[in-house]
């Protein structure tokens, strides 16, 4: 079997998920040896920019025109693309608030030139091109980015599950800590896959992996009002790293 | 042959282990239809090929490494052993691993798993089979079960319907059925775009007309997509079937098929080990069964 | 049975003797929770803990554990690792216990289920009464006391604990222990009728489970159903907890560049929306009410015309654990037609 | 004639950066180092926010340096509401600093800068020739990142560092396993120091280059500090941190969505190089060692020797961490949890030293203890100048314009600066000044 043409790419993120990639220490060099890595700037300046890819890991969001136009290139080169992180699958920490008035932001943070930068409201890349697989998480699992290059060279689409943190949480025996301590945890809304990794260590999943399947919404509002949590407190930090389910139809 | 009375039921013929696959190599992939192809397996320990026994609608776990395992029916009949026959949908990630794979490849497998047809309570009717699209592929191990031990049986009755002549599972198998005098098999299409269809067009219910059926002295085995069990089953109703005696393969989620995983739970049975195949009098009174 | 005393002071000698019969696990204490884990020293143990997050299923159903490691040319083979240790469970609650013999149900039977039976096989029971607490309603479930399941099982007499032996394994612990353990007398046995007693006034919680199958059957069309499912969060919290509850998932994972890799089993939970989907896109309980309805129906229904019992043990960890305040006891009273859970 | 050099995507760097030079007769006509990442306004978007939800978010401006930003969030808030952190806080994040710089060093060497010197595209081409050196590098950055998992509970934006210190500390085995991990690596910084030492020189231009760096008490440090040094010239002065705005000029330039710094009209060079100049008293003596094995002398007019720098940096850093390490098992751990923290009216101006050198956050707290304005300064913003500066005098100072040689020279210039170009992104807000 020939070996799988791959293309890493980067959005607007913070580059953690291509990071994570890098991080993989004992496996890189094995990935590199499995894989046809054809285009991958962060990484190498051999870059083929046109050939056809099997596969393209792209993360980010598109933040600019530019963006979008490298992930419609992407998209028309690439047989698969999967999304990389939660800024691709969810639109990220820089789409928290995406109806806000960007022109006054740009005008407020970069004076009068703001107006002239190419920005536009941040979005997940399904809102711009059609994913195939995504894999979420700010920054992605170590592990579940491994689980998938394995299963995609083998032909099988990865298996995470789809389920809230808090499962993950009590499998490691933490002390709950909305309910022992009321803090405003997010782990019943948010996918599993991190190994409960905040509550783990003491400390309220802030949602970094975006929404479980079938979070109930309606329902942790009213269960963190009645913690007298402020309802704007809530739906901000709910909504931090991800739209909740019904946000954006 | 094998005799009916025989046949080992409830047993586990494999090893005390009822998760070990056996590794068995795919010896002949038949592409019957687009996506629906017949995997032919043999076990590759011969001991295990000439000893392993099944009943007619009992389902074993096929394992393709590294992708996982899946619920599927045995397509073929006990009275046949030394290879297994199943009929394979492409749906997901364990049945499209499957249909990568190719002739002398070899897979996991365990079972049989399941009731399996209540054979020695049939012994002696007639028996009535109604099947739509992949419903065959369970029903068709009993049909080549009575076929093969015709002395067993009363009148055999086999209806069947596909979308498109082309679309029709075991096609050139059943059509060679329907000459046969010892039984009747009707088969039908909803449409029939090249019109060289030599059977029946329309739907299944309408095969009804067609045959002649004695409910006092018939069990009925119906397997389908939803569509057919509503249409199907008021049928059988109408014309005076005994609940009881309306037997029907279910299909749920399965991880395990030996009752532990949870998944298949239905109230208070579990598809993999109290059925799959139910009476329409268990599923009347199982909450969210069909 | 045989019925003997431990002065309680020697409890601690008693734990170190029983070293030798496997690691000594007991409840200890985490940040005002507890937890069963192993000692590094008697003193952590805890015995008059309340209730540990998990119970100890997750000695004997891991939360995850590799089943198989396939290798091309030799196929499945089962994983061993870890299912020869021995280990001594100590303090162990009479529910907690009801708990282990329900799984042992579900993991034998016609089949048996090798990893569950192993470690369980490898496991000592001793258990040790409790007092209950607000959220405590085994003795509703009949699950306040045991008669089998259990090595050994201390009942607090005040100095002492009376001591039943329930296996030959017990026996052996209590022989190796020398001469530690000392006959109890009637007035023993008087004094643990007594706080037998007195503790069956201590409940706080009742359920009725009369005829609770038949209601179920009767009110599986009931709003509170819905209710429930508008306010459950499908978190599976509750089901993680459980001493009954052995929904798992399996799935095979592959090494890099090849198909060789584990079959991996996890727990799952019936509240989870992708727990009775399948392929193609249909779900047969695709919305919350009918899941948590299959788990109130399979533990107090699907249990009793399996198991001839209810699969709750009275635990009240489902009660601890759930971040919406879903109460069993409500559930049940308001199923009955009674707005609250009796004497809450 | 004129002619344009231009890298349009400049790679291996974090983010979207590229060059573009314009030549007239030899000498650099324009040079701009461009940027178009695109701009998030997380600054903007943390406005309304409460004080715990901000480190979170802005540790999102970078991963390779979400440590820094973390822990410099944290530490503006804590200064912003007057909170003092334990000492053993502060001893962990100074590890965890350590930690990232670790990783961020040896990913910057070894993957990033070395396959220029040895004329290899990648680290991975690099390793078909030589497994060994880019195994020795993975394996120093495989510690930098089990100390940021271990101390920061995650390799990429660290959640266990919180407002007041820890969510959970380190177990004592876990502390064996990072001391165990860093006596391997002191060995480990040998065969490093002695693997830069034999990469081919690098001197494409000279300048007199102004630095500026962090000045942290007694040691040298990246997390404790509260005070920026500016050398220029052999003449030192000192800022406080709250006058932070002094050093960053106002120049928004229309190439890039960075805006560049000057100081007294100066651009300044902020990074390992700075650090080690201004610092230089503060090395360990393995560190000071590596130097002089380098050929790394003070001052240094090349900007390349960043690249010397970071290296001297690892061996400092290890040889640092691992007395962090040996006296937190020695002492014990003190199970303390999170100072309290409560929120009010104020404000903060946080410096550190982020592996690339100088960060800045500056927060304003309203009367609900909500973030009124947000001002991040990153290395790479303050670095744009001087990069533009160097580029410029590596065009005019080459003897041969051989286009392609040149623009190779001009991304080794660019890339010793380690440019995180998410970060440069992020700017002053003009929101709260003075
Ligand atoms: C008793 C029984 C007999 C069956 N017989 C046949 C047969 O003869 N031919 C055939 O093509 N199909 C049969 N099926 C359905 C077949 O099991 C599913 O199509 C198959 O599991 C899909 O697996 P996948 O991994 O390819 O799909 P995916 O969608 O990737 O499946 C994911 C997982 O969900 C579970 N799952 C998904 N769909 C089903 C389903 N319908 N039933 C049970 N579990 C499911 C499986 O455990 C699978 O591992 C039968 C199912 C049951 C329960
Ligand atoms: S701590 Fe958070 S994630 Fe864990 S169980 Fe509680 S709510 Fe769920
Ligand atoms: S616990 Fe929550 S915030 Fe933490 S890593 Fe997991 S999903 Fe992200
Ligand atoms: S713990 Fe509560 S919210 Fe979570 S699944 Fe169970 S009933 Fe639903």
């Amino acid at each position: 079997m020939s070996k799988p043409s791959v293309g890493i790419f980067g959005l607007t993120g913070c580059a953690g998920d291509q990071l994570v990639i890098l991080n993989c220490e004992d496996q890189l060099l094995d990935i590199a040896g499995a894989l046809n890595i054809r285009d991958f700037l962060m990484a190498s300046s051999d870059r083929d920019a046109g050939c056809d890819l099997d596969l393209a890991l792209v993360e980010g969001a598109v933040l600019t025109k530019r963006d979008e136009a490298a992930l419609k290139r992407i998209r028309r080169r690439s047989k698969l693309l999967m999304a990389l992180g939660t800024c691709a699958v969810w639109g990220g920490v820089a789409a928290m608030d995406r109806d806000a008035d960007r022109s006054k932001l740009l005008g407020e943070i970069y004076g009068d030139l703001g107006a002239g930068y190419d920005s536009v409201p941040a979005r997940a890349l399904r809102e711009v091109v059609q994913v195939d697989l995504n894999i979420t998480g700010c920054p992605i699992e170590k592990e579940q980015f491994l689980s998938a290059v394995a299963n995609l060279l083998n032909g099988d689409p990865p298996l995470f599950p789809s389920y809230p943190v808090c499962a993950e949480c009590k499998m490691r025996e933490n002390n709950c800590l909305l309910i022992e301590k009321s803090e405003l945890c997010c782990g019943p809304l948010t996918v599993a896959g991190c190994d409960a990794r905040c509550p783990g260590l003491g400390v309220p999943c802030v949602g970094c992996r975006g929404p479980a399947d079938d979070a109930n919404v309606a329902s942790a509002l009213a269960m963190f009002q009645g913690k007298s949590v402020p309802r704007e407190k809530i739906a901000a930090k709910l909504r931090t790293f991800a739209p909740m389910p019904g946000d954006r139809s | 042959m094998l005799q009916v009375d025989k046949i080992p039921s409830y047993q586990p013929v494999l090893t005390q282990n009822p998760y070990q696959p056996h590794m068995a190599r795919i010896v002949r992939i038949y592409k019957m239809v687009e996506d629906n192809y017949l995997f032919t397996l043999r076990f590759l320990d011969d001991r295990l090929a000439a000893g392993f026994r099944h009943q007619p609608g009992q389902f074993l776990m096929l394992s393709v490494p590294g992708a996982g395992e899946a619920p599927i029916s045995i397509s073929s009949s006990p009275s046949r052993p030394g290879v297994l026959e199943l009929c394979v949908r492409r749906m997901g990630r364990v049945t499209n691993a499957l249909y990568r794979m190719q002739t002398n490849d070899v897979v996991g497998i365990r079972g049989p798993y399941g009731n399996g047809f209540p054979i020695q309570d049939i012994i002696g009717h007639d028996l009535l089979f109604v099947a739509g699209g992949l419903g065959m592929a369970p029903l068709r191990s009993l049909v080549w079960y009575a076929l093969d031990n015709r002395d067993k049986f009363n009148r055999v009755t086999l209806m069947f319907g596909s979308k498109s002549p082309a679309d029709m599972l075991f096609r050139e198998e059943l059509v060679s059925l329907v000459d046969r005098t010892d039984m009747t098999c009707l088969l039908t299409v909803d449409r029939d775009p090249t019109g060289s269809w030599k059977n029946h067009v329309g739907l299944l219910p309408k095969l009804f007309d067609s045959a002649q059926i004695d409910p006092a002295r018939t069990y009925a085995a119906v397997c389908g997509p939803p569509v057919v069990y509503r249409f199907v089953l008021q049928r059988l109703l109408d014309l005076g079937f005994p609940k009881d005696r309306i037997l029907m393969s279910l299909e749920r989620r399965m991880k395990c098929g030996v009752g532990k995983c949870g998944h298949c739970n239905v109230g208070y049975k579990y598809t993999c080990i109290n059925g799959p195949i139910f009476t329409y009098w268990d599923a009347i009174n199982l909450p969210e069964m069909i | 049975m045989k019925i003997l005393k431990l002065p309680k002071e020697k409890l601690d000698f008693f734990a170190s003797v029983v070293q030798q019969f496997g690691e000594v696990h007991a409840p200890v204490e985490q940040d005002g929770k507890y937890v069963f884990q192993r000692l590094s020293r008697w003193s952590e143990a805890r015995l008059d803990y309340d209730r540990t997050i998990l119970p100890p299923k997750k000695y004997t159903l891991p939360p995850r554990e590799t089943l198989f490691q396939y290798r091309a040319g030799q196929g499945y083979l089962p994983s061993t690792e870890g299912l020869d240790k021995r280990i001594v469970l100590m303090g162990v609650h009479a529910c907690d216990v009801y708990g282990l013999n329900l799984l042992d149900q579900v993991f034998s039977g016609r089949y048996d289920d090798p990893p569950y039976q192993t470690r369980r096989k490898n496991m000592a029971i001793i258990g040790i009464d409790c007092r209950p607490d607000g959220s405590c309603f085994c003795r509703s479930m009949r699950a306040d006391f045991v008669d089998r399941g259990f090595d050994l099982f201390f009942y607090d007499i005040g100095d002492y604990y009376l001591t039943l032996v329930g296996t030959a394994l017990g026996d052996d612990m209590v022989l190796a222990t020398g001469p530690l353990f000392e006959k109890a007398s009637p007035e023993d046995i008087d004094e643990y009728k007594r706080r037998s007693s007195s503790k069956r006034q201590a409940f706080q919680l009742e359920v009725e489970i009369r005829d609770l199958p038949e209601i179920f059957e009767m009110e599986y069309q009931s709003g509170i159903w819905d209710e429930l499912g508008e306010k459950c969060l499908s978190c599976g919290s509750c089901s993680m907890v459980c001493p009954t509850c052995y929904c798992h998932d399996v799935a095979d994972d592959a090494q890099l560049g090849s198909r060789d890799g584990g079959r991996n089993r996890s727990w799952d939970s019936c509240l989870f929306a992708a727990h009775a989907a399948v392929a193609g896109g249909e779900n047969f309980r695709n919305s919350r009410a009918s899941r948590i309805k299959l788990r109130y129906y399979h533990k107090h229904r699907g249990f009793v015309a399996e198991y001839g019992r209810p699969g709750c043990v009275g635990c009240g960890r489902c009660i601890a654990a759930c971040p919406v305040e879903i109460h069993i006891g409500d559930v049940i009273a308001k199923l009955r037609g009674i707005q609250n859970a009796p004497s809450r | 004639m004129s002619t344009r050099i231009t890298v349009e995507h400049l790679a291996r760097v974090e983010g979207h950066g590229g060059i573009t030079v314009e030549l007239d007769g030899g000498r650099a006509a324009t040079v701009r180092f461009d940027i178009f990442e695109g701009a998030r306004l997380l600054e903007g978007l943390v406005r309304g926010r409460c004080a715990e939800d901000i480190s979170q978010i802005l540790s999102r401006i970078c991963a390779i340096c979400s440590v820094s930003h973390s822990l410099t969030s944290l530490k503006a808030t804590e200064l912003a509401f007057e909170v003092q952190v334990s000492p053993q806080t502060d001893l962990l994040r100074d590890l965890l600093y350590r930690g990232e710089t670790i990783q961020s060093h040896a990913l910057h060497l070894f993957c990033l800068a070395a396959p220029d010197y040895l004329e290899y595209p990648s680290a991975i081409a690099l390793a078909a020739d030589h497994p060994d050196a880019v195994r020795l590098g993975l394996r120093l950055k495989k510690l930098g990142n089990s100390m940021q998992e271990v101390i920061g509970g995650r390799a990429v934006h660290p959640v266990n560092a919180v407002l007041g210190g820890f969510g959970k500390l380190p177990s004592e085995d876990q502390l064996i396993a990072l001391r165990t991990g860093l006596l391997q690596a002191v060995g480990d910084c040998d065969a490093m120091i002695a693997l830069i030492a034999s990469l081919p020189a690098a001197d494409f231009c000279r300048s007199d280059t102004v630095f500026a760096a962090m000045r942290s008490p007694g040691d040298y440090g990246y997390y404790l500090g509260d005070e920026v040094v500016v050398l220029s010239n052999g003449t030192r002065e000192t800022v406080p941190a709250a006058g932070y705005r002094s050093l960053t000029g106002e120049r928004a330039v229309p190439h890039s969505h960075a805006k560049h710094s000057m100081f007294n009209g100066k651009p300044f060079m902020v990074g390992a190089l700075a650090r080690v100049m201004s610092n230089p008293e503060g090395l360990t003596p393995r560190a000071a060692e590596a130097m002089r094995k380098l050929g790394l002398t003070l001052p240094s007019g090349n900007p390349m020797d960043n690249n010397k720098a970071q290296a001297v940096e690892l061996v400092q850093d290890v040889e640092y961490s691992l007395g962090i390490v040996e006296r937190l098992l020695r002492d014990g751990l003190a199970q303390e949890r999170p100072v309290e923290v409560r929120p009010r009216a104020g404000v903060g101006t946080a410096i550190t030293e982020a592996p690339r050198g100088l960060l800045i956050h500056s927060y304003t707290y309203d009367d609900e203890g909500k973030i009124a304005a947000a001002d991040v300064i990153t290395p790479t913003a303050l670095n744009a100048a001087s990069i533009e500066n160097h580029l410029r005098l590596a065009v005019d100072q080459s003897p041969d314009p051989d286009v392609p040689a040149l623009r190779k020279k001009l991304e080794m210039i660019a890339r010793a600066y380690d440019p995180c170009i998410s970060c440069s992104v992020h700017l002053i807000q003009k929101l709260h000044a003075t």
